[in-house]
């Protein structure tokens, strides 16, 4: 059906707008009735346009994992998290290293990932991330025991604004003895301080942080 | 990314732990730690494979390089320490404790080139532990400093237009609902007792019908439920649509005098919907 | 304080469609902090920008008593409404016979449903049959309680393409549904409402259940 293209771009954004969650390119193919509904590369077109029309704007259309949502763009965070009196929640290393390990090894058992941490994962922090819905029980692994299989969400993804799995940073290489006498005289001081800084912006969090030798050590690592 | 610069403190160094308030940017050059500080130190590791990358780390060591007597030697003061602190102290810890005093003493030991190289660097399952703790160690972080929701960005919403939803009407079959009549009918007796037979069903409909045409308030004079065009069948049914309404106390019927007209009235206050 | 006008716009644009509700200009305000923060007329000023941004889009920024707020425009609400359309669903079986026994026993108590099918009748199933105004109350019984009495409308009888309530299949013939069934052609293939139809295009083939004269007179009926 011939359509004015500036309608079909209204009628997607109005759409996202109003849902205040992802949609998915399904679900805005049925917003129209069959022999009205554009075609698949008509809306793809709509969004490109207005994906285009946010440059400049204070929100962006992103595809995350559910579908394509508005969002804030991240640099107005200062001031419209003041809109609310609450402090996001901020996550214990406990937490997120959990989280970490389960985004990158699933389908993993809780004693495969208390195996790489080096202690027990509380029961408490499963149940948290079970509750958020960030992670799923995806199976048993066929062991004595039937141990639960945790795997990652869409719901996780769309929550740290990735469209699938492999848009996570990636993860340090394991090296060998041999490789690491070979780097050892290779770059020392130009690390990347975005970690140093996320670090002093919750102090509160992580208590003790590592002191500065340990911290600059630390910067030379993943190379991405 | 986010760039919160704005939010990053203008300090020449981080503090590393907060002890009453007052922050301690230096680690003391010994193992000395102020005692209330060490259950804050304890806290902050998330295990002995953390505490062994923080001591490897903070000495500018190679994880592959570690020294492990010096390593081990640090370790177990700290786990000393702690113990003489009586904190509650993981098993974990101290199992470590021991993994590496066992490694310690079979570095010590002499061994042959041959059983070196069959069991190979005593140090090798550690560091092998050490390097992918510290891999998701990292991701963790990084997983941390994603733009996420609620913190780093937030879903844009709109107030939605005024609208009425179109109620997408459930499709009943007569076949379905007669398939239920059914059920009940199977299930229930009572049917049986008082059976509508075909006439009555018609009764029935006239007795909603005459219902709703009169009212509690008002007098409907009683010839004005009747059409004489419905013939004579039409004006049986619908007397007896009245006499069945009135056994069941649902109208009645009032004359004021002999032979005057007569009216009808609910019996009580009929609500149209 | 000098600011980017294009900065102080996108600030206020995600916040407005951060909040999910209006915002006044004292809450926009009280989003900088002391001295960054813009006068009312630097604010009104970029407000009235993204109105004008609004024109040719598919939401608009509206002031409202109680403040300002992105809403998708009206033209949108055929499409967007569609976001919350109901799945169809099936009416469940205690609906079903409820429907029928006032069918076929009308007027009736809630009471008396409840006795014919052996348990009671939800609120929700009368209020759902109400709504869809296949029922209605046509008056109370004068007993304790004064319980409403119960009967079909008109829409009741023409979404199911009966002239009148005779036209309903004889009770006797329900007891033996295997005869409604070869009556009424149940197991031709053909959709619902052809067969819906079919119904009342034959009528002898339903047996109906008055005689002529009186199934005419029906006709006339109900004048509500």
């Amino acid at each position: 059906m011939s359509r004015d293209p500036d309608q079909l771009k209204n009628i997607v954004e109005g759409a996202l707008l109003a849902a205040g969650q992802p949609l998915t390119l399904d679900q805005l193919l049925g917003l129209f009735l069959d022999e009205e509904r554009p075609s698949r590369t008509e809306i793809r077109a709509a969004l490109d346009a207005l994906i285009a029309d946010c440059e400049s704007r204070g929100v962006e259309l992103v595809e995350v994992s559910s579908g394509f949502r508005y969002q804030v763009k991240t640099a107005m965070a200062p001031w419209v998290s003041r809109l609310w009196e609450e402090k996001p929640a901020k996550y214990s290393r406990a937490v997120l290293e959990t989280l970490a390990l389960i985004a990158y090894r699933q389908p993993v058992t809780r004693g495969e990932i208390e195996e790489v941490r080096g202690v027990s994962v509380s029961s408490h922090i499963m149940k948290s991330l079970l509750e958020r819905e960030w992670v799923r029980v995806i199976g048993h692994r066929d062991v004595p025991g039937k141990p639960a299989l945790y795997g990652t969400t869409r719901l996780f993804l769309d929550y740290f604004n990735l469209k699938n799995l492999s848009d996570l940073p990636d993860l340090a290489d394991i090296r060998s003895i041999e490789t690491i006498e070979r780097e050892l005289d290779f770059d020392e001081a130009d690390g990347d301080d975005s970690r140093a800084k996320a670090l002093a912006e919750e102090p509160e969090q992580i208590q003790v942080a590592m002191p500065k030798e340990a911290t600059e050590t630390a910067v030379q690592e993943p190379q991405h | 990314m986010p760039t919160a610069s704005e939010t990053v403190p203008q300090q020449g160094e981080m503090p590393f732990a907060k002890v009453r308030g007052e922050e301690i940017t230096q680690l003391p050059l010994d193992l000395y730690i102020p005692p209330d500080a060490l259950e804050v130190f304890l806290d902050a590791f998330e295990g002995p494979l953390d505490l062994l990358l923080y001591l490897i780390r903070r000495q500018n060591l190679e994880i592959l390089d570690i020294p492990i007597a010096e390593i081990t030697r640090q370790y177990i003061e700290y786990i000393e320490l702690m113990r003489d602190m009586r904190l509650e102290l993981a098993a974990e810890y101290l199992v470590m404790a021991a993994m590496l005093a066992e490694i310690k003493s079979r570095m010590l030991l002499p061994r042959s080139a041959e059983s070196e190289e069959e069991e190979g660097d005593p140090r090798a399952e550690l560091i092998r532990r050490l390097q992918e703790y510290e891999r998701y160690k990292q991701a963790a972080e990084e997983i941390d400093t994603l733009p996420r929701l609620g913190r780093d960005t937030f879903e844009a919403r709109a107030k939605a237009p005024d609208m009425k939803v179109a109620r997408t009407e459930l499709h009943v079959d007569l076949k379905d609902l007669l398939l239920a009549l059914k059920d009940v009918l199977v299930r229930s007796d009572r049917f049986t007792s008082h059976q509508i037979q075909r006439e009555a069903l018609s009764v029935r409909e006239r007795m909603s019908n005459v219902l709703g045409a009169v009212n509690a308030d008002s007098f409907t004079e009683f010839t004005t439920l009747f059409e004489a065009k419905e013939g004579r069948m039409g004006v049986v049914v619908t007397f007896l649509a009245v006499l069945e309404l009135i056994k069941e106390s649902l109208i009645e019927l009032i004359q004021s005098e002999p032979f005057g007209p007569i009216y009808v009235k609910a019996r009580h206050d009929v609500q149209r919907s």
